[in-house]
């Protein structure tokens, strides 16, 4: 039964041998008593858990037994040669859940998944990860999921789920109804095998992808222009010059973790580059995008097109092409058309429109400028996002005509997310056969008839070819925790296969793959494509497209909107929740937006000028076409006529988390052809009500002229490479104290911040929630400022309200060597560890909050109520999100104490992992080097913005950025003498008179 | 000894020895009256009220206050040092007034000692209750425990438990130790059968010989020798809790001889506010005179104008000095979101007061109570206005929020509240509010009638 | 009772060889001293400063006890109230510094040059020549005018018994003391604290006054005691030196509370904008600082504990002139690091302008106490005074 | 007539009491305790008590006190656990300062009250002997001395004597109870 799921297929070294009878009895007993009803609903403490774990039980076993009884449960003789109780392993995975792609690790400990870190081999995603993929490790031990096969909602065995489905499947098949296997962009080719035996099985079954969020545009426009079907690859880091027009490509659109990494390569100064890349954007909403950018541009979204094509218009002359009529735009595009120019090959022009001919515009500016093969490959392209929406419509379509016998919902969710949902909805009852294949629980899913849970990506193997050529493997590194079977396998028993899964995808990577690799044998093959977690081909050389044919552009051309008055809404995603698909995700909800800071919400977001005319203000209720009320959010650089609202909340059936929060707002999607936009013009949006509060984790958005953020002009950077942080010098001379330095004779740990590459795309945050067991405290809480997270992105705003500079900057506790929150602890629970850390002792905290009053950087974290249920004293637990029950309780970090009521807590630079580090180290008889340690932050941000190191050698690149004339700490002046360094951040604009 | 006949006298009426201890013992050896009963069941009923809150915080969490990420002390602490101030006066009186030789301290220091011990008692709760782990309190005390830890000696917070249990014990014992010849005359003048033995304990045994008499009188004076010093130093390390750390508005060397001048400033307010009704509901016109309320007045207007001059020198500095910071949060206290606050505070403590450069006011007792409880008021809202308007919006703009009072604390503050009257109710019915035997002891000098006889016999000699 | 002080050569010529010396210090100072009159100007403006502070004490001192109804000191008032009469040739003396400052003739306010230096620019608005010299005319008017006029009130007193007089006395000094209370902080900013304009501590303005209470009750006691063993006052008694030692212990302690609290919470919050100060008074004068601190309160504190070191005359006047001593001392740290800096010594040039100073002082007090009875006969506390003793 | 015995001589006025007692021990009458409803000062002066020592008593707790105070605080931070905090010196003697005066001034405090109650044999519960109810009240009572081997004359010479001092009240008692408390 037990089985130990490890990076190299060895069941042969799973040696257990049983114990004597009476050893298991004894042994069964003392589970039997951790694991007795009485301890359960007592509360199984951590502790408890930790014991359990002293007998060397396999996680699985435990994990099952959260729900049944333990039968058996057999004591290790000899331990299985990987695992070492305490200690983690970690296995190359992949994360893929229909929008998102990313290479990842996943760290086992004791046979709990518990952190996702990014995986560095990846030439897609190379070690980065972002805010969804380090939350997706939590979806795993979601309380909400389907925790069985069930028909009409009651629990049946999967012999009798397949049987009843086959069953139904060939009735329908034979009817000559069509079947449809509704799924997202299906990247793993062995699932697309599995699928094409489902549709050669069954005649009338059809597959059609339906992304949530749809790139439609993008691939109609290809196909129209270059006759290839494709999301094409980006490259932002060959880029001097990136045009964006609404494209969020550093928070959500297509493959952001990429992007950022190139991004910020293009920002990087640290390696004594003279250059940074230009970043424009055109857009309605203030996105993470736009607030990094060097100009941003406010437009109302109908306004992207004329835009657009007077740009074409302008660069299509130099190029000798031909110009097409198109209408006035209030924007100067002269200036944007010269850099572009200049840089042509070097140019990036993104649109995220889902307008076909915009996009058809965009590539024929790129294909003008030569950005084709430079910085767009459209042989290699993204292979996710496949998704038409002509498709979808044309299955509605067919749904309501009746000619649709059976759906199998494969991960998708379009009775919430598809903007004619309730069309769907209705039209499903018609339908003979419903099938939900899905990892969590959603409004489709309640749907359906039969219900045949899929398993978590981190229960299941997979693969995935995200681009092409680009392999990389899924595999399970727990055993499934409920009685779920993943979609491929329950495909493959549909299609009548007798394989499992993992054994059809070794059998087809051997025949499509293995050819294709250098590797002596198979097996080595296998294992070491599974130790990596990727397989990786060269890729294809970039092409040099032809021009887009003319006829093209001018339909292009034909069609313009009139600019009205009326207020245009704009559908957006966020960072943390996206589609709405990870919604039930506590981490992800208390993620503060990276531009609102709000949690827990979604709201209008609107411009200061436009709320002053409707006479609203933050806190206060809207009604949008009398149609749906929604609180309002005040956003300075909303554009104005524009309002934007959040997708992705609403959720009706998803389980307790996400359900009630926010209003689904899908409905407001425009259809063109079955195409959806993601604007919309409002014919009203009336005060409806005052009152309501957005919880936001930053209240206040002026520097108030304080040096905390210190930024400079690119111009300015190489005129003087200390520009804009001129005050370091002057302060670091005035640094006198009144006694000596504590001496750090050792390691003395420091961690530098490059403000010009992180993006504020909050990976960080949730990496750091996850590795540090911090607590989920709800809206309510956060409202109240009681919010846990121990690393924060600051975000300030500059300027003209109407369309502010953003600039942002992660803060966690700075260990200062001269701490002021250290001297006033009456019980010395903080203070200097002999590396320089500052360091908390929980069990000696008394909970004055003195530390915290005195932190000049607030990061200090007090645990204002029983959050975690670590408590003495009963029943006082505040746990919202369901954060202390059994099940989402393993997702902690055994090596991260969890924090009782009343105890300050902040980042202790990942202290565990510094341990961990050094012992290793030591073990391996040689010095720690540089890079071995790096902090749950720094391993999760995908722009590689923090550096953590030895500041005691002088060789590590921490040492070298705290050296580098951009380096200052925050608030120097006080002397605190910072362990934090941040690097000024540099931007490619013009300097300001 | 000799009293310059331009002084006013400090007890009016036809007084002897017998007529003194009679007035003053009345409210002891009569049974209470209905008032007295109401007085306790109401404040009774706000302490448990608080006691209540208290048992809430402790259980459920301080997430039951409205102090948050930014603010972290609120209601709770400035309640501590509100209290802290107001056990200010009764060692200022005793300890201080004595060494001054102010004669018109004999009439008062036995209840404001007696406050002063409540009120550090009030006190007290504070720093305890806002720990986030009260059951873990013992901490704090440098005991050697089975990990090696001390305490931080370094941490003004472990100060403050020195200084406030010292100033605790030592008040207690000062008080005591004066009150043992009083206990001495209720022994022999009580007749209830339960109340005699208990003063027969509690006076230790004291007859009013003159050798006790003398030694008494040297250990009371080098007790208010030290006790001095100890009323400076308790305040100065409850301002040591803000002016060492480096917030704007906390870090500000002028607090220690601030805080020490704006707790006596508010402790003579709540001495008045006490003594005012005490007096008059007690029939002690005669000791506690107009004249005794002119002398408190005029501590008043020093303190108060003390703390005037630091609030003013505080704001200029704050924008002398050039910092940034400095100079925001003297800004923002005055014009930011709780300016309210601030110049209620103002108002209260700096303007008011100096109505009683008019001798006539200073003189009326109307206003002198009006104005006791406009400082008590004022004083509270100082030590809010430093609490959280310097931290509410410190160093960095993103942290900056806003704090509110839950029920919780504003229950606990009742209670607090509470606590103190129903001790207070108690100790004017089981003890005497004026020090008898001093009384005594200048009622030749400055008692009206006897004025002559002194004279006369001193003279003769 | 009619005793009068007559200022006669015994007194006088100590007093001349005390001015003189100082007049040749001044001399050697401004001419044979190449220094552009550095030493001179930090000099003479450590020493009058120290002298209007000792004055002012003496003012001080009688409007306290005025207020305070206190009778004791009826017995010494004159002491006090000739003590202040410096306060008018003081002024004059620190006109000096301000009409120079007024010309530029010397360096000792780093701020009448704020150019380049942002925190100056930022303090402009206050750190001007116009408004300091404005800011102490007003003060050293204010202090003479009342000294003065407190000095008439009183000795007319002694020509007619008349209570009003001491009412009107009271007023006075109710008007001095809140006068004082907001110009004595400020003083001590603007005279003192201005030379490390940078710098700055809100306690800065009262540690000043605590060390003018020690100096001046130092002072009071000397001539006291000075008066008492040349026979002028009879009636003095140890009572009344019993509670002069008094304060001088208390006051001694005052200081050091102060002390304590401003050094020990810039120590504490080590922001390098507070710390420069005492870094730099510990680099090149840290024997002195140590020194500063044991003078001016161990020694005080150990020797006037005892009730005995009180109330004999000796030990009170050997203390008071050491604790004099310490507080020129500390006067000394104030001064010099901001204005002479590493230059600062105590040499020739300090120690006899010192005497100078000394000389000008007594001569002028002395003077005034010759100039009147030296007892107040009609003061209504005189006989609470003459007849005061203590239990304690 | 062989026990001691004792007269105790009533006033109402303490300074017919400081009076009286003047001329007693003028005439050399043994007077073996005053009891004084308040403090009348200058009537230890006329016995001729010494002055108290408490005040010694009070420094030496208080020596003491600070001794312990600091050196508890020194040997914590730089011996027995060093911690580096807030990057403050382990000697971090600014710091140590308010808890020494706080130690001082308690052990100064309750080594005074101690010596005090002790040498004075008074404390909770001690059984004082009650003279008179209203020597706590209005009372002064002078205790003379009779002497062993006193006759009835010398006892009534005795009485004239005080009486002559203008007490109001005399009375002869055994010292059975007395000589518990001297």
């Amino acid at each position: 039964m037990n089985k130990y799921w490890k990076s190299k297929e060895e069941k042969q070294t799973e040696t257990r041998v049983p114990g004597s009878q009476a050893n298991r009895d004894k042994e069964d007993s003392s589970l039997e008593m951790l694991f007795s009803d009485s301890i359960i609903s007592s509360g199984a403490t951590r502790r408890d858990f930790l014991k359990l774990f002293g007998f060397s039980i396999a996680s699985a076993a435990i994990a099952a037994s959260c729900e049944q009884p333990v039968r058996k449960a057999i004591p290790y003789l000899i331990k299985p040669e990987e695992i070492t109780p305490g200690k983690a392993n970690y296995y190359a995975s992949s994360y893929y859940d229909g929008n998102d792609y990313c290479s990842v690790l996943v760290k086992v400990r004791d046979g709990r998944p518990i952190k996702i870190e990014g995986n560095k081999l990846s030439s897609v995603t190379g070690g980065g990860t972002n805010a969804r993929v380090q939350a997706s490790v939590l979806s795993l031990y979601d309380e909400s999921r389907y925790k069985s096969p069930t028909i009409n909602g009651e629990i049946v065995s999967w012999e009798e789920a397949d049987k009843e489905i086959i069953n139904r499947l060939n009735i329908i098949s034979d009817s000559g109804k069509e079947i449809i296997l509704l799924s997202n962009t299906v990247i793993s080719p062995s699932t697309k095998a599995a699928i094409d035996l489902f549709l050669k099985k069954y005649q009338t079954a059809k597959h059609i992808q339906y992304d949530a969020i749809s790139a439609s545009g993008i691939l109609e426009a290809n196909k129209a222009t270059f006759s290839k079907e494709v999301v094409p690859s980006y490259f932002f880091d060959n880029a001097e010059i990136i045009v964006s027009f609404g494209a969020d490509f550093l928070g959500t659109w297509l493959s952001p973790v990429e992007f950022t990494k190139q991004y910020a390569q293009t920002r990087s100064l640290t390696e004594g580059q003279k250059r940074i890349s230009k970043h424009i954007q055109f857009e309605t909403n203030l996105s993470l995008t736009g607030s990094n950018a060097d100009e941003r541009i406010p437009i109302k979204p109908s306004e992207e097109k004329t835009i657009l094509a007077n740009l074409y218009n302008n660069i299509a002359p130099a190029f000798g092409a031909k110009t097409f009529k198109s209408p006035e735009c209030n924007y100067n595009t002269e200036v944007i058309t010269r850099e572009l120019i200049r840089h042509h090959a070097k140019a990036l022009v993104i649109s995220g429109s889902n307008d076909v001919q915009v996009q058809i515009i965009v590539n024929a500016i790129n294909e003008l400028l030569g950005s084709y093969g430079s910085t767009i490959d459209l042989d290699n392209p993204l292979q996710h996002k496949k998704g038409n929406d002509t498709d979808m419509h044309n299955f509605i379509e067919s749904l309501e005509n009746g000619n649709i016998g059976g759906v199998i919902f494969y991960g998708t969710n379009p009775v919430y997310d598809y903007p004619k949902s309730e069309i769907i909805e209705e039209n499903l009852k018609n339908c003979d056969l419903l099938v939900s294949v899905s990892t969590e629980k959603n409004e489709t899913s309640e749907a359906c008839i039969i219900n045949c849970p899929d398993s978590h990506y981190l229960e299941s193997w997979n693969d995935f070819e995200i681009k092409p050529g680009k392999y990389s493997l899924c595999q399970p590194a727990i055993r499934s925790i409920f009685n779920t079977r993943q979609a491929q396998d329950s495909l493959l028993k549909w299609s009548g296969e007798k394989k499992e899964y993992i054994d059809f995808i070794k059998a087809n990577w051997q025949k499509n793959i293995y050819p294709e690799s250098r590797a002596s044998d198979f097996f080595t093959f296998w294992n070491n494509s599974l130790h990596d977690g990727i397989f990786e081909l060269k890729s294809i050389n970039k092409s040099v497209v032809t021009s887009v044919p003319v006829n093209i552009l001018e339909s292009a051309f034909n069609f313009f909107e009139k600019s009205s008055d009326n207020i245009e809404i704009v559908l957006y995603e966020k960072m943390s929740i996206g589609s709405g698909k990870n919604a039930n995700n506590p981490w992800l909800q208390e993620m503060p937006d990276p531009v609102t800071t709000a949690v827990w919400d979604n709201y209008i977001c609107i411009s200061p000028r436009q709320a002053k005319e409707k006479n609203l203000k933050t806190g206060d209720l809207a009604i949008i076409n009398n149609r749906i009320t929604i609180p309002v959010l005040i956003q300075p650089g909303q554009a104005y006529g524009t309002i934007a609202v959040a997708l992705g909340y609403g959720r009706k059936s998803s389980g307790k988390v996400a359900e009630g929060v926010g209003q689904n707002i899908v409905s407001f999607y425009q259809m063109r052809n079955g195409v959806r936009f993601a604007y919309d013009t409002i014919s009203s949006l009336e005060k409806a009500g005052t009152g309501y509060q957005i919880a936001k984790t930053q209240l206040h958005h002026s520097m108030e002229g304080r040096a905390i953020i210190r930024e400079a002009t690119i111009e300015e950077y190489l005129k003087n490479n200390n520009a804009g942080n001129e005050i370091h010098k002057e302060i670091e001379k005035h640094h006198r104290s009144l006694y000596k330095e504590h001496e750090f004779s050792g390691h003395h740990w420091g961690m530098t911040i490059d403000l010009n590459k992180c993006t504020g795309c909050s990976a960080c945050v949730v990496a750091c929630m996850s590795e540090n067991n911090i607590p989920v405290v709800g809206k309510n809480e956060v409202l109240r400022a009681h919010e846990m997270h121990w690393i924060r992105i600051d975000r300030y705003y500059k300027g003209n309200e109407e369309n502010p500079q953003t600039v942002r900057q992660p803060v966690m506790c700075q260990h200062c060597d001269d701490a002021p929150c250290e001297n006033v602890c009456p019980v010395a629970a903080t203070n200097h560890s002999n590396e320089g850390i500052n360091q908390m002792a929980y069990n000696r905290c008394i909970g004055t909050r003195y530390c915290n009053n005195n932190c000049p950087y607030k990061v200090r974290r007090f645990n204002w109520f029983d959050y975690t249920k670590a408590d003495a004293i009963e029943n006082n637990t505040v746990d919202p999100a369901g954060m202390t029950l059994d099940l989402k309780r393993m997702v902690l970090n055994p090596d991260v104490t969890v924090r009782a009521k009343g105890v300050i807590e902040k980042c202790s630079f990942c202290v565990q992992r510094i341990q961990e580090k050094k012992l290793t180290a030591k073990l391996e008889n040689r010095q720690l080097n540089d890079g071995d340690i790096e902090t749950a932050c720094q391993q999760a941000c995908p722009a590689e913005a923090i550096v953590f190191g030895d500041m005691n050698d002088p060789e590590s690149k921490v040492s070298k950025h705290l050296k580098d004339p951009r380096n200052y700490h925050l608030l120097e002046e006080l002397h605190t003498l910072p362990s934090v360094g941040y690097l000024t951040r540099i931007s490619n604009r013009k300097k300001e008179t | 000894m000799y009293v310059s006949p331009v002084r006013e006298l400090l007890i009016k009426g036809d007084k002897n020895y017998k007529k003194v201890t009679n007035d003053i013992t009345k409210p002891i050896v009569n049974k209470p009256g209905k008032l007295w009963f109401l007085g306790v069941s109401v404040t009774s009923l706000a302490a448990i009220i608080g006691l209540f809150a208290m048992f809430i915080t402790v259980r459920d969490g301080i997430g039951m206050w409205g102090v948050n990420k930014t603010v972290g002390w609120g209601w709770s602490i400035t309640n501590l040092v509100w209290w802290i101030g107001i056990g200010h006066a009764g060692t200022f009186i005793s300890a201080i007034l004595l060494l001054f030789r102010q004669k018109w301290r004999t009439s008062i220091n036995r209840s404001a000692e007696a406050m002063t011990i409540f009120a550090v008692m009030c006190a007290g709760i504070f720093p305890l209750i806002h720990m986030g782990r009260l059951p873990l309190g013992y901490f704090i005390l440098p005991y050697p425990s089975t990990r090696q830890l001390w305490v931080n000696f370094n941490s003004p917070l472990l100060w403050d438990v020195f200084a406030i249990s010292t100033y605790f014990l030592v008040s207690l014992l000062f008080w005591y130790m004066g009150l043992l010849p009083d206990i001495a005359t209720l022994r022999d003048n009580v007749k209830n059968k339960i109340l005699k033995p208990v003063y027969k304990f509690l006076s230790f045994g004291w007859t009013g010989s003159v050798r006790h008499w003398s030694r008494h009188e040297s250990m009371s004076l080098i007790l208010a020798g030290l006790a001095a010093p100890l009323v400076l130093s308790v305040h100065s390390i409850v301002s040591f809790d803000f002016a060492t750390s480096i917030i704007p508005g906390w870090h500000t060397t002028i607090f220690p001889p601030y805080f020490v001048s704006g707790a006596i400033f508010s402790g003579f307010a709540m001495v008045l506010t006490l003594m005012i009704v005490a007096r008059k509901t007690m029939n002690l016109t005669e000791y506690i005179t107009v004249g005794h309320i002119e002398s408190m007045n005029k501590i008043i207007i020093t303190t108060g104008s003390i703390v005037g001059i630091a609030y003013i020198t505080e704001l200029f500095m704050a924008w002398y000095s050039g910092v940034i910071y400095e100079r925001f949060t003297f800004y923002n206290r005055a014009l930011g979101p709780y300016a309210w606050a601030y110049w209620i505070m103002m108002t209260c403590n700096v303007i008011s007061p100096q109505l009683l450069w008019i001798r006539k006011l200073r003189r009326s007792i109307l206003f002198t109570f009006i104005l006791s409880i406009f400082i008590n008021i004022g004083m509270w809202f100082e030590r809010f206005v430093i609490v959280v308007t310097s931290l509410h919006r410190d160093y960095l703009p993103s942290s900056w929020q806003m704090y509110k009072p839950t029920l919780t604390e504003i229950a606990i503050f009742a209670g607090s509240l509470g606590i103190f009257f129903t001790l207070f109710l108690l100790f004017i019915r089981f003890f005497p509010v004026i020090a008898i035997a001093e009384v005594k002891s200048i009622l030749k000098s400055s008692g009206e009638k006897q004025v002559n006889i002194t004279q006369n016999l001193l003279e003769n000699e | 009772m009619e005793i009068s002080f007559s200022f006669t050569s015994k007194f006088k010529i100590p007093v001349f060889i005390l001015i003189l010396t100082g007049m040749a210090t001044i001399g050697y100072s401004i001419f044979v001293l190449h220094d552009h009159g550095e030493r001179f100007w930090a000099n003479f403006l450590l020493n009058n400063v120290f002298a209007i502070v000792i004055s002012l004490c003496g003012l001080v001192f009688i409007a306290i006890h005025n207020l305070g109804n206190s009778g004791w000191q009826v017995a010494i008032q004159r002491i006090p109230e000739a003590v202040s009469m410096y306060l008018p040739f003081g002024s004059i003396l620190m006109f000096i510094i301000v009409i120079s400052m007024c010309f530029d003739a010397n360096h000792l306010y780093h701020w009448v040059h704020p150019e380049g230096d942002v925190i100056l620019e930022m303090k402009k608005g206050y750190l001007n020549v116009p408004f300091f010299s404005i800011r102490t005319l007003i003060y050293l008017a204010g202090w003479t005018f009342m000294a003065i006029w407190l000095r008439k009130v009183s000795l007319k007193n002694d020509r007619d018994n008349d209570i009003k007089y001491y009412r009107k006395s009271i007023t006075i000094s109710a008007i001095f003391i809140v006068f004082f209370a907001i110009t004595s902080s400020m003083a001590a900013w603007d005279w003192i604290m201005s030379l490390e304009p940078h710098w700055f501590s809100t306690l800065f303005g009262w540690y000043v006054f605590s060390g003018l209470l020690v100096s001046g009750v130092a002072v009071i006691t000397l001539i006291t005691v000075l008066l008492k063993k040349t026979g002028y006052m009879p009636q003095v008694s140890k009572e009344h030196l019993h509670d002069l030692g008094k304060y001088l212990f208390a006051f001694s302690i005052l200081w050091a509370y102060l002390w304590f609290s401003q050094y020990m919470l810039i120590w504490y919050g080590n922001i390098p904008e507070e710390t420069v100060y005492f870094i730099e008074r510990l680099k090149g004068f840290n024997t002195l600082f140590f020194i500063n601190l044991f003078i001016n309160f161990g020694f005080p504190f150990l020797a006037l504990m005892t009730r005995n070191s009180k109330r004999v005359p000796i030990i009170l006047a050997l203390v008071s002139i050491v604790v004099l001593i310490g507080h020129w001392l500390d006067f000394y740290l104030l001064v010099m690091p901001g204005t002479l800096g590493e230059n600062a010594q105590i040499g020739f040039v300090e120690i006899g302008m010192t005497l100078g100073f000394m000389g000008f002082f007594l001569f002028i007090v002395f003077t005034a106490l010759s100039h009147a009875n030296l007892i107040p006969v009609n003061h209504p506390y005189l006989k609470e005074s003459l007849e005061y003793h203590t239990q304690y | 007539m062989n026990k001691n015995k004792y007269l105790k001589a009533y006033y109402d006025d303490d300074g017919l009491l400081i009076k009286g007692l003047k001329s007693l021990k003028k005439e050399g009458v043994e007077i073996l305790d005053v009891l004084t409803p308040f403090p009348v000062h200058d009537i230890d002066k006329i016995l001729g008590y010494r002055r108290s020592w408490i005040a010694r008593v009070g420094f030496i707790g208080g020596a003491v006190g600070a001794v312990i105070g600091f050196g508890f605080q020194v040997w914590v931070f730089t011996v027995d656990y060093p911690l580096n905090i807030g990057g403050k010196p382990f000697l971090a003697v600014p710091s140590f300062i308010p808890v020494t005066f706080e130690m001082t001034v308690l052990c100064a405090a309750f080594a005074m009250v101690f010596a005090f109650l002790i040498r004075s044999k008074i404390g909770p519960g001690a059984e004082p002997f009650i003279h008179d109810e209203r020597s706590t009240d209005d009372r002064f009572l002078i205790l003379v001395g009779v002497g062993k081997n006193a006759t009835e004359e010398t006892v009534s010479e005795l009485k004239n004597k005080i009486s002559n001092t203008g007490a109001q009240g005399i009375v002869l008692k055994d010292d059975v109870e007395l000589s518990k408390n001297y």
